[in-house]
């Protein structure tokens, strides 16, 4: 089954192991239906037509039989079952290997923030709604939630893990190969839970070590007059009390982190593409967009936007 | 008969109250209000003036009693770091916001103007950081600790507030929240 | 056509103790519902427990005294109410019955009293801490169930006194000397609970 | 004592007219308004629970089908997040608690007086009382839905967002409540359960000649006694956190999160048997009349319901797999929830044994549990699938869950349920439903059902989640969503013929006679509908079978007093007479108690004040309720020296 996020399109060990688990338990519990509904329809059929008067059986040893036969073999059948399940489930609980790169993931209402983590401080940064990983290396992801309880998921590449507030976690994954997985959060975290998503891209470890080393540069300053003057309108308005970009007086740890905003494939935690036209329209009127959400509409005058949109897509 | 129809509509009449009643409370107002984008110009903050009294401008606060925006200004009072100095309303470095002595003033455009102008001795100005709207429900949050609008509309703790009243010890709690007042 | 056969069962007797009567099997079932109630509170206090490294925390612990007071006269009070039990029993002599209910339930009093100072005595408050809350839901829950049934210790003294006493009356008076029972043992496991718990012991 | 039994000549038609006559005036209710709101007996009350459960049923299925609507396509506008956050919470409150359980108990009170052959329930004013609070709960959650006030955190309202600081306003208050006054009715229909099968049952029906159905029903409410505690308490700790700011679930001072899961699946799951274990009952009691035979294996069938009802309680973390508990627990709960698909297995293996060995005439009650078989198999074979830890990390919390849930009460309660009001219809109005109308509903609800909720399976593995009120297009869940919705007019069609069957030929249908479908159950002895009394002469059992295997040579009880409500209470296990007690007449009490219990509840939303008065006010009616009545010939008061 294909699909952007299905959980029978695994894309990594974890979620492979999950899948094969489901196929054994999908064949057997078919089987296990349609043998029922034979007897069913075996019965119907069997049962004799005629209108007769009620009767009172005496003891009836091969329908005893039958009924222990099929109980046994429910036991024996649950019992396959459940081993498989438990060597699955130890296989997918094993501790992330120790080579792996480690990140935290934060839920928000409602947005993801990314940590990637280094011994070195110089090479860490944070990210938004998208993340960025080697193909074939394991992920060790930390996750934590900053206010109600939300929930990790990207189905090709693992199960759901829950971020629930006072409880940190975490879990590993691994993608075998390259592409983009989309993932939601899964537990109902109030009025946008719907618009929670996020992105995982997978792709060759050169290229991810170039995606890297371009979130660690901070943009450069403004080249031409026209970003120059977004910079002034972004600092002047309220956008600096909430968001970040490196380099700049904006600090705000409230919102998503900006300083690459550019290089995002979407906006708003999956909410929209990020072009032109949609940045633009989220600035004026978020509210709109994602009913709810905490970001304030914000009144701008025309060539002040088109300012404030240049430089913004300059942050790549 | 006559009087029939005069319960019916009594009661209905009634309903509608209670639904108002309800939704004013309730209501999640998602686009700004456009009373909120009503920036008063001139507040007075004193009695003091020549000549005959003038009345001040008076702005209601959109966002009075209403439950949801309440909640929003009690999550900015937080993320704008006012706890750092007006603590959960008791007041410490900056005055306290329980009591019913407002140095500049208890209507809330006198709080409005507090908070976007910023005043003398420490208060900053957060006419950059905050649109209107955000303002107006912290303008909501403050007045809801001097028990201002229906108690009703008013959460019974956020999650990271330590004890209601002050003085006890607690167990070690997360940054974000600010330590205890003590009297 | 021969007539159906019939059991007579008017010579049976109007009144049935204990399991016999429907209304024990009520009372015992809403006993059940009450002691489920008390398990998870207890549940629900060893789980906020085990989150933490200091329990209870720091800044004073619940009032050993009275709550000690409180319980020595609840188990006091139990010997009469078990006379009062027995005499609704067999004998039904109205005024053994009279007396050791009157006593028993003015000792149920003072631990209701004892009660009060406990709470009054608590130096924490509800919104303090899990502990605070966890302690006062408890506490106040079985102060509850102190006050009903020693509310209907004093309305079957009055019935005892004024009349008409029945036999249904006689049923519903050894009922409520069972939940009297019980709500001494839930106090027994109240205070072990609360009061024992090491690290009030240490402290 | 033992009870003397012997033939006398037949009294005679007129002395029994007579006497008719007398257990009338004793027994009827007073007339008019003020019999409505004292009234006590039973069915009575059974009929009001059962009419007020199915109009929450099609209240809340109007909330499902807003749903639908709103997910038929991506990105729709139908209703925004606020509304659609707090339909899908209604929804889901409403079923489980206004619907579910409550609709199961109804059937109960009113046929297990009438299986056991008795005259009411043990204790008739607190199955009113139950009946006032359920509504009150019902009409507090409707009258906040409709000022805006519909809780909006999910009906499992997981702290914080239903917490304080993430759920502003009074609408998790609101939730809170209805939970209290549901739970406090569902706990006093099954106290009444319990004494009433324990104690009064006909002479010779000893437990183990006890109907399935009353089995069932004695099975769920021991549940209920223990299960619904953990919900009342969770929703009250809950209700003071966020009414006067204790701190049990705020973790920054020591209160928990996952302490609320907790409490909530201790009661969460075992309110899922507590639900269909009566339907499972009702399987029972609906096929013997339609195979011609009892249901094979009886003790098998006892010991299931009972084994289901221990291991209910031992499965509630399989809710919780994806908070990242350690991993051994995890197992001991994924072979727990195995476990307890074998029980149901065994009752399923003893049905088919009973329609391979019976005589089967295919009337709609049969086709209701056909259809019952086959979508509670599916039902029960993706929950062995979610109760694996790791395929729960990808299914939890999807719209495949969404499907196995509908599976499971869907077809596992509400089909027997269908088919049950089916076959027990002619008894509670006197008229026969029309079996063509009745079997056009069927075949349209069951393709409409399986079309509705088959294609969420699906959704679910393709990562779409529940909870979600639109979704972008480029997810590729739009065409499965449409069809699901497709689905859902056509079963809402079936319901709606179904309802329309049922006002119909409540005014136009056939006559029924006592024992239309030739039946084995001692409730198709008397008239339909039976008397208030019910039996004019109590009956007396002596097999499993009664109308079957019971000649006119089988007793019946004489001597109860007449003029007064007198009943034969049975001892507990063998059922011997054992004495005779009186049930209380109708009364204004319960109705009173029920307010109070709304002044306190609903009061202390808004002011902790309430408390104590609604204390007061309930301590008063409660004093009108246990009032000494003197009507007792015996008061040896005198007899004292």
């Amino acid at each position: 089954m294909r699909g952007l996020h299905s959980a029978l399109d695994a894309a990594g060990p974890q979620a492979g192991r999950i899948e094969d688990l489901w196929w054994i338990f999908f064949s057997v519990c078919t089987v296990v239906f349609l043998l029922v509904l034979t007897a069913l329809l075996a019965a119907v059929l069997h049962s004799r037509r005629e209108k007769e008067r009620h009767r009172l059986p005496g003891p009836e040893r091969n329908l005893t039989r039958a009924v222990g036969g099929a109980t046994a073999v429910t036991v024996i059948l649950l019992l396959g079952l459940l081993i498989a399940s438990v060597t699955t489930g130890r296989a997918v609980g094993s501790p992330a290997p120790s080579n792996s790169l480690t990140l935290e993931v934060v839920g928000h209402q409602w947005w993801w923030e990314i940590h990637y983590e280094d011994p070195l401080p110089s090479r860490r940064f944070t990210t938004a709604n998208e993340i960025h990983i080697p193909v074939g290396l394991p992920i060790r992801i930390k996750t934590r939630s900053s206010d109600v309880i939300h929930s990790f998921w990207v189905p090709s590449l693992h199960g759901k893990r829950d971020l629930i507030p006072g409880y940190p976690t975490e879990t590993w994954l691994q993608a075998d190969r390259p592409g983009v997985f989309r993932g939601q959060c899964a537990e109902f975290c109030g009025a946008q839970h719907a618009n929670m998503a996020l992105v995982v891209v997978a792709e060759p470890p050169a290229e991810f070590a170039a995606w890297r080393s371009a979130q660690l540069q901070t943009p450069p300053p403004p080249a031409t007059a026209l970003q120059q003057r977004g910079q002034a309108v972004f600092l002047a308005m309220p956008c600096p009390a909430c968001h970040t970009i490196a380099g700049t007086s904006a600090g705000g740890r409230i919102g998503p982190d900006l300083t690459h905003l550019a290089s995002r494939s979407t906006l708003a935690a999956g909410t929209l593409p990020n072009t032109t036209g949609h940045l633009a329209g989220w600035i004026l009127d978020p509210q709109t967009q994602k009913p709810g959400n905490q970001m304030p509409a914000i009144a701008l005058q025309a060539d002040d936007l088109q300012a404030l949109l240049a430089y913004l897509e300059s942050l790549r | 008969m006559r009087r029939d129809r005069f319960d019916q509509r009594l009661t209905i009449v009634l309903l509608v109250l209670l639904a108002l009643a309800g939704c004013k409370r309730e209501e999640r107002r998602f686009r700004s209000s456009p009373a909120a984008d009503a920036r008063p110009g001139v507040v007075r903050v004193g009695e003091l003036q020549p000549g005959p009294p003038t009345p001040g401008l008076v702005v209601a606060n959109p966002f009075i009693k209403n439950a949801p925006a309440i909640a929003d200004g009690q999550r900015l009072y937080t993320q704008m770091n006012c706890a750092g100095c007006h603590f959960h309303g008791g007041g410490g470095i900056g005055p306290p916001l329980m009591d019913d002595q407002w140095i500049y003033g208890s209507d809330p455009e006198n709080i409005f103007s507090t908070i976007v102008e910023g005043r003398p001795n420490g208060m900053p100005s957060y006419r950059a950081r905050l649109t209107d709207d955000q303002v107006w429900k912290i303008v909501a949050y403050v007045q809801s600790l001097g028990g201002l609008p229906d108690q009703s509309a008013l959460p019974g703790r956020p999650d990271h507030l330590r004890a209601k009243d002050e003085g006890v010890p607690h167990y070690p709690t997360p940054p974000r929240s600010a330590p205890a007042e003590h009297p | 056509m021969r007539p159906r056969p019939r059991i007579d069962v008017s010579a049976l007797e109007t009144m049935g103790f204990g399991p016999r009567s429907t209304l024990w099997w009520g009372v015992v079932s809403m006993l059940a519902i009450e002691t489920t109630m008390f398990a998870l509170l207890f549940a629900t206090y060893y789980y906020l427990r085990g989150n933490e490294s200091i329990w209870p925390p720091p800044g004073g612990n619940p009032p050993f005294v009275p709550a000690t007071l409180c319980l020595a006269l609840l188990l006091l009070s139990v010997p009469p109410m078990a006379i009062m039990h027995r005499e609704s029993g067999n004998e039904r002599n109205l005024k053994k019955m009279r007396f050791w209910l009157v006593v028993g339930m003015a000792i149920g009093l003072l631990a209701l009293g004892a009660r009060a100072a406990e709470i009054a005595m608590l130096p924490f408050r509800w919104d303090h801490h899990a502990y605070g809350s966890i302690v006062w839901v408890t506490i106040g829950m079985h102060a509850i169930h102190l006050l009903t049934s020693g509310g209907e210790n004093i309305l079957f003294a009055v019935l005892l006194f004024k009349g008409p006493v029945e036999d249904r009356h006689l049923v519903d008076l050894r009922l409520n000397a069972m939940y009297w029972f019980v709500m001494v043992v839930w106090d027994v496991m109240v205070y072990a609970l609360i009061y024992l718990d090491p690290g009030v012991l240490r402290s | 004592m033992s009870v003397a039994e012997r033939y006398e000549p037949n009294a005679g038609a007129e002395a029994d007219a007579e006497e008719a006559r007398r257990l009338r005036e004793t027994w009827k209710s007073r007339s008019g308004l003020i019999g409505f709101l004292t009234e006590t007996n039973h069915k009575k009350i059974a009929a009001r629970y059962l009419v007020t459960a199915f109009v929450f049923f099609i209240l809340g299925g109007l909330e499902a089908f807003v749903m639908r609507l709103q997910l038929a396509r991506p990105e729709a506008h139908v209703v925004g997040p606020d509304l659609y956050n707090q339909i899908f919470t209604v929804h889901g409150s409403t079923m489980m608690f206004l619907f579910g359980v409550p609709v199961m108990e109804a059937v109960g009170i009113y046929l297990v007086p009438l299986m056991i052959g008795t005259r009411n329930m043990a204790f008739p004013r607190l199955n009113a009382y139950s009946w006032y609070v359920y509504l009150i709960g019902g009409l507090l959650l409707y009258g906040a839905f409709f000022l805006n006030t519909g809780p909006d955190a999910g009906w499992f309202c997981y702290v914080p967002l239903a917490g304080p600081e993430y759920g502003p306003g009074k609408r998790v208050d609101v939730w809170a409540q209805l939970v209290t006054f549901t739970e406090l009715a569902g706990l006093a229909a099954a106290v009444n359960q319990v004494a009433t099968i324990l104690k009064m049952r006909a002479p010779g029906m000893s437990l183990s000649r006890m109907p399935l159905f009353v089995w069932a029903t004695l099975v769920a409410s021991v549940m209920t006694i223990f299960a619904m505690p953990a919900v009342m308490a969770a929703s009250s700790l809950l209700a003071l956190d966020r009414l006067v700011a204790t701190h049990f679930f705020n973790p920054a001072e020591g209160g928990d999160a996952l302490l609320w899961q907790h409490l909530f699946w201790f009661f969460g799951h075992p309110e899922v048997y507590i639900i269909f274990i009566p339907a499972l009952g009702m399987v029972s009691a609906i096929l013997p009349a339609f195979t011609r035979r009892p249901v094979f294996g009886y003790n098998a069938m006892v010991l299931s319901i009972v084994a289901t009802g221990f291991i209910g309680f031992g499965l509630w973390v399989h809710h919780m797999f994806a908070t990242g508990l350690p991993q051994l627990g995890q197992s001991f709960f994924t072979a727990a929830s195995m476990m307890i698909a074998i029980p149901s297995g065994v009752q399923i293996f003893c049905w088919l044994a009973t329609l391979w060995s019976g005589r089967l005439r295919f009337a709609p009650p049969l086709l209701y549990v056909l259809g019952f078989v086959f979508i509670f198999v599916l039902g029960g074979l993706t929950g062995v699938m979610v109760a694996s830890v790791p395929l729960d990390f990808q299914l939890h919390d999807t719209f495949f869950v969404v499907a196995h849930f509908h599976y499971v009460l869907i077809g596992g309660a509400v089909f027997p349920l269908l088919g049950a009001i089916y076959f027990w219809f002619p008894k509670m109005t006197g008229r026969r439903m029309f079996d063509r109308l009745g079997k056009w509903s069927f075949w349209i609800t069951f393709v409409g059902f399986n079309l509705t909720f088959f294609p969420m399976h699906q959704l679910g593995l393709q990562g779409m989640p529940r909870r979600i009120y639109t979704y972008r297009a480029e997810t590729g869940w739009g065409d499965l969503n449409l069809l699901a919705t497709a689905g859902a007019v056509i079963l809402a069609l079936g319901l709606l013929l179904y309802l329309i069957n049922v006002l119909s030929s409540w005014r136009g249908g056939a006559l029924a006679g006592n024992d239309p479908w030739g039946a084995e159950g001692l409730e198709w002895s008397t008239t339909s509908p039976p008397p208030i009394y019910n039996y004019q002469h109590l009956p007396t059992v002596s097999g499993r079978a009664p109308l079957w295997e019971q000649g006119d040579d089988q007793p019946v009880v004489v001597g109860l007093r007449t003029d007064r409500r007198e009943f034969l209470a049975t001892r507990l296990i063998d059922a011997e007479p054992d004495h005779r007690d009186t049930l209380p007449d109708d009364a204004w009490a319960p109705l009173a108690t029920a307010i109070a219990t709304a002044v306190t509840f609903i009061g202390v939303i808004f002011t902790p004040w309430a408390l104590p008065a609604g204390m007061i006010l309930t301590t008063i009616a409660l004093v009108g309720w246990f009032w000494p009545k003197r009507d007792r010939p015996r008061d040896w008061m005198e007899e004292q020296p």
